[in-house]
């Protein structure tokens, strides 16, 4: 059992007041806060050990490099992945996203088709969008079904021996469903595709495990695990990066440059051009050692909790309407309320300190789909309990209350 | 004092009877229910304005020297201050709007709403009735 | 004058010992180390202010997104840009050259030239290389002359109609030349070149005006400018950013997204896309208000009596020589010493506590021109003092007796 | 105990002779001086080992059934311990060098020199040493 109050407690932000309210943060599918650990790794690297990595040979440079380099082995051991330079550091889930398709620019032609759902996040959307613009490729989209899942079977008719790729997100930032990617990734290597995995809103929540799962390419951003922004991580499988085509030039990615020829390092180094955020990688390994400390399986068990209670406490709000209503859902409610627009409700229930997202949560297909502006969005970490699920429904009401 | 001055004095003065955020907002629900309804063939895509979040729709004419305008949003909160904006600039005349100081809007304490990084439109709303006036004072 | 005492005292780092030694830190130009001040406006962020910026309506959403905004304005008061839309934040220096000539890719065509000189950094070199390889155009080179300054001369037989693009750094990271660029952007222009200037090594250490310069994109890195790593400026004319294609896909960049058709948003978000470094920026805005805090003239004038100093001791070393002795020189001395290696000069003088940098600093192209295997380098910042430069000195020639 | 065992254990002990760095770094420059020299025609670019800083080239014969390898260096310190390694693997069975633990970089104090992250082209080497003696075993 996690004891709640303890990990609280690490979270210095928790204890601030929002509009003369405790803070009762809801947000935490666009961002997590952080614990003290992270905060001060990243403090304690600046005071400490800051210096360029990789090819110093002075004390500093060492150091740094050290704990740059070891963050990417807690990395791999966090994913169980074969090799931990198959770990690539990025910015964010959407610039590992990014590296990939634009690299698949080269790889695919008129033709082959690239898979993607229409829960998917932006930016698991518009790079495969100038994948398909560039090399002429087809994008196929998987229907979502109307309680937020999606449609497998049509899955299944999409995919041929065309398929060149397959996209999709663990889970749903804004239906909160967990696609059930086991099977997707195995349909998908039977056509003889390969699969890209938004982990964005999952690595925090649920075991990930690269080599049971055999995806070929698993994304996810520090800033949703706890972790600092601006760092995010890249999982490919090897022979797939070394086939990928190098993303960005410049320093640290090159073996050698003259201006006949230039020929570019080996894995991680090919992607990870420029000065990397050295701070922030460094810090992430804190973030990892929390949830890890805590048992990511102990984490998705108190969510589940945490999510069950809400949705029961929710649903007793009259015309409030649940969208993503999977069996196998993370700790995401998304809803709407008869007659109210959402942005009214998060303005309202914000003066009493409720930090809830509302909008499209950067998935307009999903809009689209359920033909409304936007939803509210409550989404939880380990952190939140009961007792601010409670506030949060009372605020709503109160929202409600006033815009009836 | 100009017309548009007087007006923003009165929403001041309005506004300084609320004690805390709550009645404030009550007043903007309010205001928003009120607002004359823009005519249904005005709410077109030209005069939509995109926030993020919520959606605006103005309509400007021109009549007798003066500019008329007439809006709409999604979300109420945002249609209660469209509301303020409309009763501070409507039915006056285009070179008073485009040289017109909204002060108000600081000391009414909707600052943040009117900021650039909101996700509600009323920025580019703004921009826009003032667009008008200067395309209508040509 | 300066302070400098006052100014060491601001940074931690500076006081802890190395191999026990007091540190001596000759490496700012590979990164600068971070006062006090930047390392607490990150980690308040953290503890105070964290959240997704943009699209939120909750008060810390909003309190982030201004945040995160105040540097931008802060960054276009600080290089004088005519709008703050203008100043875009990427990862680095290296995220930001990429960015131009990524775009560049499809703007240009077979025929058309890009112009890049010999003593660029691989990260000025390689996205050309890659652009010119996708888009058919052609690099040229502007030769180095013996004293590491650029044979201007050369460079106008370069320029013709066809030249499309000119991309040369503002301070050389290897051998400290100040290029002309003035004289260069100015020629540039008179054949319809637009400018891509790569200031990493200039940004902390003289003043820099786009509105006078009339360079058409300047790049730099927050982290060699006492910031934060992972945060970087792309600075673009308006109308230029307007017509260079988007770089990456993903939320933030996008106006509306549908299967059907995807429309960019407006600068500077349409090469922001993903959750952006924010605590970085934020911390950032601190960095820069250390810089305008001391007078970046003060520090132009500061470092160039430590220049002069430390090359008048520097050459008193028998066999030393220097590579890089421009008039117009930054603090930065790059040097060999007759039948030493300088990996072997930089782990000496590393166990006495002297951090500077050996190797080809990312620049292979002036090692071959000069046919050595790297050199040792000494680069300064505004805390670094002429007793530093006395401790680093002896501690070079003990390697030297040591190495002889 | 194995002869790589053996020359490794003498190596760890002459370096507990040292008290300070410089002694250390001192021998190691001595012993980069001595390292018989490799043969001009084996400085080849299939030979060379390249660090990000200093280089390493390496040349490996089998006679006899052991493995004799020379090498050279650029920077004299990375020499030093390319002497080293030469001392402990060359001039050994295939199997032992395939097999051998190199337990006493730990201990001389060197680990740094020899982490992947260093610029030296050392780590490769000992990888390059061990796969000439696979190689050679089959
Ligand atoms: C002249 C120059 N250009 C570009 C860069 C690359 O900067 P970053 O590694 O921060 O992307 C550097 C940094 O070493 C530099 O000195
Ligand atoms: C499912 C999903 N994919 C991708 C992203 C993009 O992540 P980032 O903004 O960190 O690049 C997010 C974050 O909102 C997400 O929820």
């Amino acid at each position: 059992m996690l004891d709640i109050n303890q990990i609280r407690k690490q979270f210095p932000i928790l204890s601030r007041k929002v509009n003369g309210h405790e803070l009762v943060y809801f947000d935490n599918g666009a961002t997590t806060q952080k614990p003290n650990s992270v905060i001060t790794a990243e403090s304690n690297y600046y005071q400490n050990e800051n210096s360029n990595v990789h090819r110093g040979v002075h004390f500093l440079s060492g150091l740094a490099t050290d704990k740059f380099e070891e963050t990417r082995i807690t990395i791999q051991n966090f994913i169980n992945a074969k090799h931990s330079h198959e770990i690539i550091f990025t910015k964010g889930t959407t610039d590992s996203i990014n590296i990939v398709a634009s690299g698949y620019r080269s790889l695919l032609n008129k033709g082959d088709e690239i898979i993607i759902s229409e829960l998917e996040h932006h930016s698991n959307i518009v790079p495969w969008q100038m994948c398909c613009e560039q090399s002429g490729a087809t994008l196929k989209v998987i229907p979502l079904l109307d309680n937020g899942t999606l449609d497998i079977t049509e899955f299944g008719n999409l995919l041929s021996k065309n398929t060149k790729l397959v996209a999709i997100s663990h889970i749903s930032n804004t239906l909160g469903t967990i696609n059930p990617i086991e099977k997707i990734i195995k349909k998908a290597k039977a056509v003889g595709a390969k699969v890209l995995i938004d982990g964005a809103q999952a690595a925090s929540h649920i075991s990930i495990n690269m080599q049971n799962l055999d995806a070929d390419f698993y994304c996810f951003s520090a800033h949703k695990l706890y972790g600092p922004t601006g760092v995010g991580v890249l999982y490919g499988k090897e022979d797939l990066l070394n086939e990928l085509p190098a993303y960005q030039g410049g320093g640290e990615m090159i073996k050698e440059v003259s201006f006949k020829k230039t020929t570019y390092a080996g894995l991680p180094h090919k992607f990870e051009a420029g000065t990397p955020n050295i701070a922030g990688v460094v810090a992430f390994k804190a973030a990892i050692n929390f949830i890890t400390g805590l048992g990511i399986n102990n984490i998705a068990k108190y969510e589940e909790g945490l999510l069950q209670y809400a949705t029961e406490e929710v649903l007793k709000i009259e015309g409030l309407k649940i969208y993503g209503t999977a069996k196998n859902k993370s700790a995401i409610i998304s809803f709407n309320i008869k007659g109210l627009h959402p942005y009214d409700i998060g303005m309202i229930v914000d003066k009493m300190g409720v930090a809830i997202r509302t909008g499209h949560h950067c998935t307009q297909p999903i809009m689209d789909k359920f033909n409304i502006p936007g939803t509210a969005r409550i989404s939880l970490a380990v952190y939140n309990t009961k007792d601010e699920i409670d506030i949060c429904i009372n605020a709503i009401k109160k929202a409600k209350m006033m815009l009836s | 004092m100009s017309t548009i001055q007087k007006i923003q004095a009165e929403i001041i003065e309005d506004f300084e009877l609320f004690d805390d955020w709550m009645q404030k907002y009550e007043y903007l629900i309010d205001l928003g229910k009120e607002l004359a309804p823009i005519k249904e063939k005005y709410k077109t895509k030209d005069n939509l304005i995109k926030g993020c979040q919520s959606r605006v729709w103005l309509h400007a004419e021109h009549t007798q020297g003066k500019i008329i305008f007439t809006a709409d949003s999604d979300a109420i909160m945002t249609k209660g201050i469209v509301a303020i904006l409309i009763n501070v600039l409507s039915n006056q005349e285009p070179k008073d709007i485009a040289t017109a100081k909204l002060d108000f809007i600081n000391e009414i304490g909707l600052k943040e709403q009117l900021s650039a990084t909101r996700a509600n439109g009323l920025v580019s709303m703004i921009k826009k009735m003032k667009l008008y006036a200067i395309a209508f004072n040509n």
